[in-house]
């Protein structure tokens, strides 16, 4: 298979104004990814399967990936007006980046068997714009897959023929698998055998002077 | 009637013994279990009747796969949330003299998939369990003890007087509530007539 | 004469009185064991319908399609047959000519009507 | 390619636009055909579905016009839990997947992670691992004719059979690894222990004796009439919608497809190995179950040779941290062809002990796209073989 560079000049020679990004992969030995923008994703995907060389008809793997919204603690020198004199103080700031949701295809070809392209697709962010173009008209493999990616992760796929939860119950509100899912609280609390070493700590160890 | 007057008898080929024996003796000898594996477990359940360990040496190897053929549902495998409702029908379903055994860690309390946000921790939030069987999955000699135990219990139940079995005394319910699957839980999370969490105290 | 004749009645009569009551005691037993010991409990959820666990959904007196009614027909009419057949089989040795030929003209017309729906298609699912 | 469309020649339009609880196969019932078509669900508990699986079947008397699969009844939360465990904590999760082949699942998850990080694999442990991957393709393989007989209606009898012969087999992963089912024998860079002394010759006598069970079983089910008559022409899946549909396995190979990972991928050792991949030639379920009893025959033959030439060495790479173990950020995917077929592991990791993402190719979940394409037509009892066909194990298709 070409690399990935190659790939991704081909797809821009062949399908106008798409926005493609590859991705670097921290761990050595393994292949990076392309980043495709939602709009022309069908168009890449179609051009992925028809091409001569590449021949990609086998979607071996769907899956969402959630990214939550990261917060950035700075400390950032501000200049204040106390009783007339100019002081630094330096005070906390927080920039909060939009987290997205991410499906992420791995594409092989049983034709030519060759290894795998990872296709990546991005959300705009996480509560509102969830939509991402359905794959499955063109390879039915990511069928179940995008079904189980709107049930547990909330991505919602256009073009999707039958876009039903898959894993939970119809009646279920939540998207479990988000990093900021809470769990309904039935804890129970089981008298295992740590419970009593937790005991005989607490008798052996006089308690902390300043238990704040 | 002693012991040594019965011995006499029984030299002389006569047989006596209680109603109560027979009629426990009958029904511990042909437990049929409903054919209902959910996980693992029912994998180690199906090697448990299969020739090696023969569950069939103690009369239970008739798997019915219609709960009103059954009187003994064997729980094996995780209870998940969106089963729960269907297990406790087919409970409901069954026959008046039935017992439930839950088999494996997952039946008991969760097991390993404990944390899990669609499992449920434990069978006995929505059912009386007779016999606990512990393991992941437990091997096949130990569904065997499992089965002997209540066969045990079953040998010791009374048919009169106030320590008769749940199924002989009158008020006592025969089914339990149906939970129903709710927007983030089932409703309600556990049935409080069945089901006695542990008291505990937080000690400061 | 008649006595003999009444003596062999009395005896049939016993005969029935036994099996008769060889089929009831166990019924009756069953129903004293059921006051007495285990009282019956009947409960909506218990006598809900079995679908799999599932809730079962809709009303089970839905119009049917015809042809499940032909199937049945067909049936009953080759049961009822071997109904006929049966008293035919035993006495079969002692029987004249004649019956086994009134017997033959019986089942071909049978045999008959069963072609005819074999070639009407009325068999093959549609 | 032609876009397989997914609405039934009959033109019902799927019912349900996530309708409620009760979604309902059939749309809207004109007076006039109220009693045309019975919408029945094999559900949960049901004698055929290997599990909790349920179908929601639409039948116009005996034939199948509509079939909607209905999973998540053992939906257990495995990749939520792995979220929240160490990567070696996560290993005994991975036997509880297809609790039928337990070495095979350790394998694909040691294997991700090893791609993830970088860690070589001694010889020794290699050849362990081929041996004990083949082992359990060999019980697979056996048990899944046990229940596919089942499901044509021989109650129990072909069952012990199948049960006899995988029993001698999970003697020898129970010496080995000490469970029977579920073993939790691989680690990240080889296996957890070396083979206790006598184990070598007690494998080399059962792969001796194993023949002897295939043509016993050849020859009950190759020539049997009912059979044939039960399986050929039944379920038949095209090799254009089963490389579309991404079925993988011995059920893609029954259509004809050359596609075995262990020949595509190179992974392990099976290089070193001569043996052949079996092809159907009419993707029927008769195909599929002879391919398995083909399968088994080469399985025999890796183990012949892997026997032979096992080496002796180091079982585990010493340099692999197993308590802090702390991958660098990145993201792999492993895969292996398991004994049902093509199974995958897709980690991403953001330097911490757990992994940041912990995604398994749930390939029953995805060889079930097919179903209701093999289905329909087909009647009643026709689905449960093609369901045993298929061969799914729960514990995979809900994680």
């Amino acid at each position: 298979m070409e690399s990935i560079e190659q790939i991704k000049l081909r797809i821009e020679q062949a399908i106008p104004g798409v926005i493609l990004e590859i991705i670097a992969n921290g761990s050595p030995g393994n292949p990076a990814s392309i980043r495709v923008d939602p709009e022309h994703a069908l168009a890449v995907a179609r051009f992925l399967k028809d091409d001569g060389q590449l021949r990609l008809d086998y979607a071996s793997n769907v899956t969402g990936v959630d990214w939550p919204d990261k917060v950035a603690q700075q400390t950032v020198k501000v200049l204040k007006m106390v009783d007339g004199v100019e002081k630094e103080f330096d005070a906390k700031v927080e920039t909060r980046e939009p987290g997205f949701l991410e499906a992420v295809y791995h594409l092989y070809s049983m034709e030519l068997k060759h290894g795998p392209l990872v296709l990546r697709m991005r959300t705009g962010d996480r509560a509102g714009q969830t939509h991402l173009p359905s794959l499955t008209p063109l390879y039915r493999s990511a069928d179940f897959q995008e079904r189980e990616i709107y049930d547990l992760y909330g991505i919602i796929f256009d073009g999707h023929p039958d876009l039903r939860r898959l894993l939970m119950w119809e009646g279920f509100e939540d998207h479990p698998m988000r990093k900021d899912y809470a769990e309904p609280d039935d804890y129970e609390f089981e008298p295992t055998a740590h419970n009593q070493v937790l005991a005989k700590a607490r008798r052996h160890y006089p308690p902390k002077a300043s238990n704040g | 009637m002693d012991e040594r007057l019965r011995s006499e008898l029984s030299r002389q080929g006569v047989v006596a013994i209680k109603l109560e024996t027979l009629y426990n003796w009958g029904r511990k000898n042909s437990l049929w279990p409903l054919g209902f594996g959910l996980a693992c477990c029912a994998i180690e359940m199906i090697a448990a009747s299969m020739a090696r360990f023969d569950l069939s040496r103690f009369g239970a190897e008739v798997f019915r796969p219609s709960p009103r053929q059954a009187d003994l549902m064997i729980v094996a495998g995780t209870v998940t949330k969106k089963m729960a409702p269907q297990v406790v029908r087919l409970y409901n379903q069954m026959p008046e003299p039935k017992y439930v055994i839950a088999m494996g860690a997952c039946a008991i309390s969760g097991g390993p998939f404990k944390q899990g946000y669609n499992v449920l921790k434990g069978i006995d939030r929505y059912l009386p369990v007779d016999v606990h069987i512990p393991g992941c999955p437990p091997k096949p000699e130990a569904v065997i003890q499992g089965l002997m135990l209540l066969q045990d219990l079953i040998d010791g139940q009374k048919l009169t007087g106030p320590g008769r079995p749940r199924f002989l005394k009158k008020g006592e319910p025969s089914d339990f509530e149906v939970p129903i699957e709710g927007a983030h839980d089932l409703v309600p999370p556990y049935n409080a007539a069945v089901w006695r969490p542990c008291k505990i105290t937080i000690d400061e | 004469m008649t006595g003999s004749i009444g003596h062999t009645l009395q005896f049939l009569t016993v005969f029935l009185v036994i099996a008769v009551s060889f089929s009831l005691i166990p019924i009756l037993l069953a129903r004293i064991w059921a006051k007495a010991f285990s009282p019956a409990k009947p409960s909506s959820r218990k006598n809900a319908i079995y679908e799999c666990g599932l809730e079962s959904k809709g009303d089970a007196w839905i119009q049917y399609q015809s042809q499940y009614y032909v199937y049945a027909i067909l049936f009953l009419v080759f049961d009822v047959e071997s109904i006929f057949l049966i008293p035919f089989g035993v006495a079969f040795l002692e029987l004249p000519p004649g019956a086994v030929v009134a017997m033959l003209v019986f089942v071909l017309l049978l045999f008959e009507g069963l072609v005819w729906a074999w070639m009407k298609g009325v068999l093959n699912w549609k | 390619m032609a876009d397989i469309g997914m609405e039934s020649a009959v033109g019902i339009s799927a019912a349900g636009d996530g309708a409620g609880p009760g979604y309902r196969l059939l749309a809207k019932e004109s007076p006039e055909e109220e009693g045309r078509f019975l919408e029945i669900s094999m559900g949960p508990q049901h004698p055929s579905t290997h599990g909790v699986f349920r179908m929601d079947v639409l039948l116009d008397g005996e034939t199948v016009v509509r079939l909607k699969p209905v999973f998540g009844y053992l939906h257990r939360n495995h990749e939520k839990i792995a979220e929240g465990t160490t990567y070696l904590g996560s290993m005994p999760y991975t036997d509880r997947l297809d609790y039928f082949n337990s070495m095979t699942n350790n394998w694909a998850y040691a294997l991700a992670v090893e791609k993830l990080a970088g860690i070589s694999v001694p010889e020794r442990a290699e050849y362990i691992r081929v041996i004990t991957a083949e082992m359990t393709r060999l019980q697979n393989h056996a048990t899944l004719m046990g229940f596919l007989l089942q499901d044509l209606g021989a109650m129990g009898t072909p069952l012990m059979y199948a049960f006899r012969e995988r029993e001698k087999i999970l003697d020898l992963f129970e010496a080995v690894s000490g469970s029977r089912m579920m073993c939790n024998y691989m680690r990240f860079g080889g296996c957890r222990v070396d083979l206790p002394s006598g184990w070598l010759e007690e494998t080399v006598r059962l792969v001796d004796e194993f023949p002897g069970f295939l043509d016993e079983f050849e020859a009950l089910l190759a020539e049997n009439e009912i059979l044939m008559a039960r399986l050929q022409g039944v379920g038949v899946l095209s090799a254009a919608l089963a490389v579309n549909a991404g079925v993988t396995g011995p059920m893609l190979r029954a259509s004809g497809v050359n596609y075995d990972i262990r020949k595509v991928d190179h992974y392990g050792i099976y290089d070193r190995f001569k043996f052949r991949v079996p092809l159907g030639a009419h993707g029927d379920c008769y195909d599929r179950l002879m391919l398995r009893l083909l399968e088994m025959r080469e399985s025999i033959k890796i183990l012949k040779q892997a026997l032979k030439q096992i080496p002796s060495g180091p079982v585990i790479d010493p340099k692999v941290k197993i308590r802090n173990f702390k991958p660098k950020p990145g993201e792999a995917y492993g895969r292996i062809e398991g004994p049902k077929w093509e199974l995958g592991f897709y980690l991403m990791s953001d330097g911490s002990a757990s992994p940041y993402r912990y995604r398994v190719r749930p390939p029953s979940l995805i060889n079930l796209t097919v179903l209701e394409d093999l289905c329909i037509g087909q009647k009643v009892a026709d689905v449960v073989v093609i369901l045993g066909s298929v061969d799914i194990v729960l514990g995979e298709v809900d994680r």
